[in-house]
């Protein structure tokens, strides 16, 4: 256990445990079956909010275009599913049977040669991972040796996301286009749409999120977190400590795509189907304030920000749809304006100094370890500070 | 590249710089310049505001790429390597104004330039073991703030975030180090404990720095280089440089 | 192969007809009877109590898709307020519950989800997009909803679950095309539209059609991307290409930017040289567009609000007095407002709520009081009806030049067109 | 593929290509030169400069409503009204944001992006509220609909020319203003040196908060232009923001040159390639060209090469 706490960070570890009751006991007890699909669901998206922690918050890269490892992660998996679901059998009224429905509406007689690994689960279990990252691998390897960052690189992945949608819509033959893939059902003849399977589902994504959330936090802790929050603040003195900055930079890049992208197979498999729209601009800007509403330095705030986010999306847009959006709005200028450091921000600020106290009265004070250094700031809030400061 | 043909051979010096150029705009803000350091040396660069001093530190690190010209640093050709390649080739780098991590405490500036795990591989294990403690311990005492480890960077005053900025640069153990106004901002007294660490640390290195304060320059330096215009208007020591009359009228004709 | 099938058919539902015209008289009879059957009417925990029934309607109301699927909210509103007006179905007020869809898919999904299991109800109106079709379409089949969705669409699908109140793409297609090549003589075709599946499904049955049964040309064919605003590219190709149609698929913003482009670019769309022959453009679009900036092209559909007949005229009377007088009605809307009334019917027919009866019971089921004149429930679950060319006036509406003859049969799956 | 085709036909195709290919040019200019200067001044990135477009687009739609209305008589001229008003209409809000959001957030270029972003989707449920989910119509005077027959294949669109000839008069007026005016002096002052600036007086906020509005009132006034090419409606402004982007930044930002050029470059690219390709692979193309070339050349087209 302790191991665990000091690789991660002790304070994280207490709160790790909060969430896992959370996510792990208390909702799966206390919601129907609906809902907690629909917290399934978002919780995927957490997966992206936690990689923008990484690249947005601790690397200083802001990406637009997260929702397009999002969606290249989803259709991998999207793709494994609708094989199953195209088997001879089931599509036997087809001009051409064993093909998805959609290739056949196009006039396609054969699958194409890009759709055949997925037939085997493995493959595609480690294309989920490897194809968002090595795309993000071969923008980033061309963006950041090229020291492209800041507002560019937004727009540029921006435009990156407007010319994934653009293609995956038009060739619908290879992709099924606007309407993206739908109707899956089985994984390995298993029904993923049955509520028994719903709760798998949900408990491997939860798994799975802490998972990365373990890794995220590992990465922080580690002398890369720190050199990537040195970066930020002093790219150039990184540098002629004889880093070499750019390669940081792809790899957290990279690390937040394969994160997103195990957010997006996840979704397929909970949703069960993907299209298009996850890939475009506007929900990955929107990934951005779920990242944003947590506390863009905090990984266990990216949950909670993505949580609080998507349910007031759907009680509000289910009692004043019209209001939507102005709420939406509001949170963006709102949560940028006055809590540049999200929920995790003010949660810092507020509330964590009245639980020290509560805590320091039956808690004997641990005794300093490694030299002087045991007194190096959590990683999470510490960074902030400064920049809190400049601007107050 | 007439200069060539009469200069010494390179591997004589630490860094030798020939026939350097850089041009903005057409602008020439290194015009054909050429400088020899030796080994153990303190050279001391000076020159009017725009006479380009920082650009030549810039260009040698490798933070702007030369137009023309070679810079050999132990016989390597410099303007071909990447910054952080130049780092490890053996140069530091120190700027104008202080440029140091705020958010992290001295250990931890000190340790994140601690020359080991520089890979992205390395940083993720890197782990802090006795060696690290020790060495930022050692360096730390050596720039006077062996007993502000603790301390958030960002309280320490200006001179002492010059002297952290030049412990950094002390942990990786440069055979040349570049300093950009090093006591800029520093009171009398700290002026007089900095001088006192570079004649310390140079023992084992060469040391180029950029000084407007002439009596620090005349403590520490043993040669200097006067820049104008891009170009080298006089070299020699101190004295010579002095009496210069070319350098009389640049510095009374501004 | 197609055009034949038609006719032959067409002849034997004369004789079909005549034998269902009875059919409205012993379903009139038998729905007075229907309400003292209150308990065997919901056997499946739908959320129906002695007087109320509640219904679903799922359409965005915000989010870019908001545009399109307002006029489809409203009239299901109003079909289900002058159901209620008339006393219900089977003696039951209908209750709604709207949800929105934000045009977003997985909303659509999400909220289908918990219309059905959470809401229980009956039948949901809703749907507009192919894509949020498709997104709730295993929705509808796992929980065994019933959809009555409103769309004219690409066709390629036939659930169980869903009642297609729209027409399918072979319906709407084929009419127009064969009128534009009888009536005006057209040998060569361009085809245009946005970059998805409606318009290229639509596209690849017209020139399957153009190419094989009207032995006439296609000079070019041109995709451009949802939301593109820039046409004078494909306005030059248009003049090279000299075609005597130009078949248009182009929807939603572009399609203001198209037209506006055209009639600049020194087009005189009345002159028909060449024809301008829409699948996308309603009177709701026309809005947008303006008038007098699209006066002259032709639309093919089934619907226009224009339509001279008793039905229409009560519709449209009762749309814009509960609307507002400056409401336009398009093709989809008024397929919208079908959707209450033919789950009314097929309710009534089989004395039940239950989803697996009032589906049994919805095949035959006809609307002789429909806007557009008389309907029938197809086995297949689409609509028989027939298809209108519109000449588009500058006050914003469609004069109907041309009217099917017969009914069209809906194949969503057509033969030889794949 | 061209075989078919006489010389002549030929010929006054690609004349009415080249003529598309400027006016495509003229509407990327007119869209992104508000931004560019928002952007190029202060480093600012406006995610809502569609919105702002749409707001010029409504307030040209109310105007020709109560033309229709009131004015009747005068008809054929409102356009021009309308356009100054939307320039009005939409500065003054630019000020109002700028005051009330922008200047809080100058060093978190980022965080204004985001900040902005949730101003658009603010703006588009107004829109949606006021004037209703659907487009609306803009009725544009008869004299801009048509178009001038040069050759019997040859038409020039009168509104594109019209487009045209306000890109040159609002790009000529601003770079002029840029170079000559005091405002133009100031602002560049301010953004060569903020605090020395400030200390020879000049009041940078005000120059900030103008220099904001200037860019939005040039959005409305394109917005205002568009709606004799475009949709008007709630989420039209959408519709822009990627090409806008794009411009800006593959124009380096810095200058208004850089700006011209570049919406020159991606203009002339897309329409050229629209004629040969689907119009759906010419944007891709074009838009992976546009990244491809800004990966190679990271600061865009012009830039300065100066002293980091």
């Amino acid at each position: 256990m302790n191991k665990v706490a000091a690789f991660i960070g002790k304070n994280q570890y207490s709160h790790m445990i909060i969430l896992a009751l959370l996510l792990l006991v208390v909702l799966p007890l206390s919601l129907d079956i609906f809902r907690l699909n629909l917290v399934g669901k978002y919780l995927t998206y957490a997966f992206v909010a936690l990689g923008l922690v990484l690249c947005w918050g601790y690397g200083g890269i802001l990406s637009l275009g997260q929702g397009v490892f999002f969606g290249l992660g989803g259709y991998c998996m999207a793709m494994f599913l609708k094989l199953e679901a195209s088997s001879p059998e089931n599509t036997a009224i087809q001009s051409t049977p064993g093909i998805p429905d959609f290739m056949d509406w196009n006039q396609l007689t054969a699958l194409p040669w890009f759709w055949e690994p997925f037939h085997s689960f493995t493959f595609t279990v480690f294309a989920v991972i490897l194809v968002p990252a090595i795309f993000a691998f071969i923008i980033a390897v061309a963006m950041f040796k090229r020291r492209v960052g800041g507002v560019y690189f937004a727009i540029i992945t921006q435009a990156v996301a407007a010319i994934m949608t653009i293609l995956i819509i038009g060739q619908q033959g290879y992709t099924g286009g606007v309407n993206g893939i739908t109707d899956l059902r089985t994984l390995h003849g298993w029904d993923i749409r049955t509520d028994d399977a719903k709760y798998i589902l949900y408990y491997v994504n939860a798994l799975l999120l802490f998972l990365c959330l373990f890794v995220a936090a590992f990465v922080i802790k580690s002398k890369l977190g720190r050199l990537l929050v040195a970066m930020r603040e002093r790219e150039d003195r990184v540098r002629f400590s004889g880093y070499d900055v750019s390669a940081f930079k792809i790899f957290i890049f990279c690390l937040a795509a394969a994160i997103s992208a195990i957010g997006g197979a996840m979704f397929t498999l909970q949703v069960g189907f993907m299209s298009p729209s996850f890939v475009g601009i506007v929900p990955s800007i929107e990934m951005v304030i779920f990242c944003a509403l947590g506390g863009r330095l905090s990984i266990l705030g990216a949950v909670y920000g993505t949580l609080l986010v998507n349910y007031a999306k759907t009680s509000f847009s289910e009692t004043f749809p019209e209001l939507w959006l102005f709420a939406m709005g509001a949170l963006f200028i709102g949560v940028v304006m006055a809590f540049p450091n999200g929920l995790a921000g003010i949660y810092q600020r507020y509330m964590e100094p009245w639980l020290l106290k509560l805590s320091k009265k039956d808690e004997s004070p641990s005794a300093p370890a490694v030299g002087a250094s045991e007194k190096a700031p959590e990683s999470s809030d510490e960074p902030m500070t400064s920049e809190e400061r400049k601007h107050a | 590249m007439l200069e060539s043909t009469k200069s010494i051979p390179a591997k004589d010096f630490v860094l030798s710089v020939e026939g350097l150029t850089v041009s903005f705009d057409g602008f020439k803000a290194v015009n054909d310049l050429s400088l020899y350091v030796e080994e153990q040396e303190i050279r001391v660069i000076i020159g009017p505001n725009g006479a380009g001093k920082t650009t030549v530190l810039d260009l040698i690190c490798g933070r702007t790429k030369a137009t023309e010209g070679s810079i050999k640093f132990k016989g390597k050709e410099l303007t071909k390597l990447n910054e952080h390649q130049i780092v490890h080739a053996g140069v530091g780098r120190k700027f104008q104004n202080p440029s140091i991590y705020e958010d992290l405490t001295v250990f931890e500036n000190l340790e994140l330039s601690y020359p080991r795990g520089r890979n992205v591989w390395g940083a993720l294990f890197f782990r802090r073991d006795a060696e690290v403690v020790a060495k930022v311990e050692e360096i730390a005492d050596m720039i006077f703030l062996g007993d502000k480890l603790d301390m958030s960077a960002d309280l320490l005053s200006h001179g002492q975030k010059q002297w952290l900025e030049i412990g950094m640069l002390l942990i990786q153990d440069p055979e040349l180090l570049m300093l950009d106004e090093p006591v800029a901002g520093m009171s009398v007294s700290e002026r007089k404990q900095t001088a006192e660490l570079l004649q310390r640390i140079t023992k084992d290195r060469s040391v180029l720095v950029i000084e407007h304060d002439m009596q620090f320059v005349a403590d520490i330096a043993d040669r200097v280089t006067v820049l104008h215009q891009g170009k080298v208007l006089s070299e020699g020591s101190m004295d010579r440089v002095q009496s210069d009359p070319k350098v009389i009228e640049v510095y009374l004709g501004h | 192969m197609k055009l034949l099938n038609l006719e032959t058919t067409a002849l034997v539902r004369r004789g079909f007809l005549k034998h269902l015209l009875a059919v409205p008289a012993a379903l009139a009879l038998a729905t007075t009877s229907l309400p003292t059957m209150a308990d065997s009417a919901n056997t499946t925990g739908l959320a129906v109590t002695k007087d109320t029934v509640k219904v679903g309607i799922l359409h965005s109301v915000t989010g870019t898709m908001a545009i399109s699927e307002t006029g489809s909210v409203q009239a299901e509103k109003l079909a289900i307020e002058q159901i209620n007006a008339m006393g219900g179905v089977l003696g039951r007020k209908i209750e709604y519950i709207q949800e929105d869809g934000a045009s977003d898919w997985p909303t659509f999904a999400e909220k289908s989800k918990k219309l059905l299991v959470n809401d229980k109800v009956a039948a949901v109106f809703g749907c507009w997009t192919s894509a949020s079709r498709k997104a709730a379409l295993p929705v509808f089949e796992q929980y065994n909803g019933m959809l009555y969705y409103p769309t004219f669409y690409e066709g390629l699908e036939q659930s169980p679950n869903v009642i297609y109140t729209g027409q399918e793409a072979t319906q709407q297609i084929l009419e127009g095309l064969d009128w534009a090549s009888r009536e005006k003589g057209a040998k060569k075709f361009y085809l245009l539209g946005s970059d998805y599946i409606w318009p290229r499904t639509s596209n690849k049955i017209a020139r399957k059609h153009i190419e094989n049964k009207l032995g006439a040309k296609v000079v070019g064919e041109e995709y451009y991307p949802l939301g593109h605003t820039q046409f004078n590219s494909v306005i030059n190709k248009i003049k090279l290409k000299k075609p005597d149609v130009v078949f248009i698929s182009v929807v939603g913003g572009s399609n203001v930017a198209f037209y506006k482009q055209l009639k600049a670019a020194g087009i005189d769309m009345g002159k028909e040289k060449p024809l301008f022959l829409t699948i996308s453009v309603t009177e709701d679009e026309i809005l947008g567009i303006g008038g007098e900036n699209i006066e002259g092209i032709y639309a093919s559909m089934k619907y226009f609000q224009s339509l001279p007949n008793e039905n229409n005229t009560a519709f449209v009377k009762a749309f814009k007095e509960r609307w507002g007088d400056d409401i336009v009605i398009g093709d989809v809307t008024q397929a919208a407002y079908l959707g209450p009334w033919l789950w009314k019917a097929a309710v009534e027919k089989a004395g039940s709520f239950d989803i697996d009866k009032v589906r049994a019971a919805s095949p035959g089921i006809e609307l002789t009081t429909a806007p557009e004149g008389y309907v029938r429930v197809h086995e297949n679950h689409h609509l028989w009806s027939k298809t209108r060319v519109g000449h588009a006036q500058p006050d914003g509406q469609y004069k109907v030049v041309y009217e099917s003859s017969e009914l069209i049969e809906p194949d969503p799956f057509p033969e030889g067109y794949q | 593929m061209f075989a078919e085709y006489t010389a002549a036909e030929l010929t006054s195709i690609f004349a009415m290509q080249g003529f598309a290919g400027l006016i495509l040019f003229s509407v990327f200019v007119l869209m992104a030169l508000g931004l560019a200067i928002i952007f190029g001044q202060m480093g600012v990135i406006n995610m809502a400069h569609g919105e702002f477009m749409i707001l010029g687009a409504y307030t040209t739609y109310l105007i020709s409503n109560l033309f229709a209305d009131y004015l009747p008589g005068i008809y054929s001229s409102y356009f021009f009204i309308a356009m100054i008003v939307a320039f009005f209409v939409t500065g003054a809000l630019g000020a109002f944001v700028e005051w009330a959001m922008i200047r809080h957030l100058y060093h978190r270029p980022l965080d204004t992006l985001l900040a902005t972003w949730g101003l658009s989707l603010i703006m588009q449920q107004f829109y949606r509220t006021v004037f209703g989910a659907r487009e609306v119509g803009v009725t544009l005077p008869d004299w801009l609909m048509g178009s001038i027959a040069v050759t019997d294949m040859v038409e020039i669109p009168i509104n594109g020319l019209f487009v045209m000839g306000l890109t040159i008069v609002i790009t000529v007026g601003v770079a002029l203003m840029m170079q000559r005016s005091h405002l133009g002096k100031q602002t560049r002052a301010v953004v060569q040196n903020r605090p020395m600036a400030a200390a020879v007086g000049i009041n940078t906020e005000k120059v900030d908060r103008l220099t904001f509005a200037l860019g939005c009132g040039i959005a409305g006034v394109a917005g205002s232009a568009f709606t004799m090419i475009g949709s008007t409606g709630p989420t039209s402004g959408q519709l822009y923001i990627v090409d806008t982007f794009l411009v800006v930044v593959f124009g380096g930002a810095a200058s208004l040159l850089g700006t011209v050029a570049s919406a020159f470059t991606i203009s002339q690219a897309q329409s050229t390639m629209e004629f040969f390709l689907s119009g759906s692979m010419a944007k891709v193309l074009t838009l992976l060209v546009v990244v491809g070339i800004l990966m190679l050349r990271p600061q865009g087209l012009f830039t300065l090469k100066v002293r980091r």
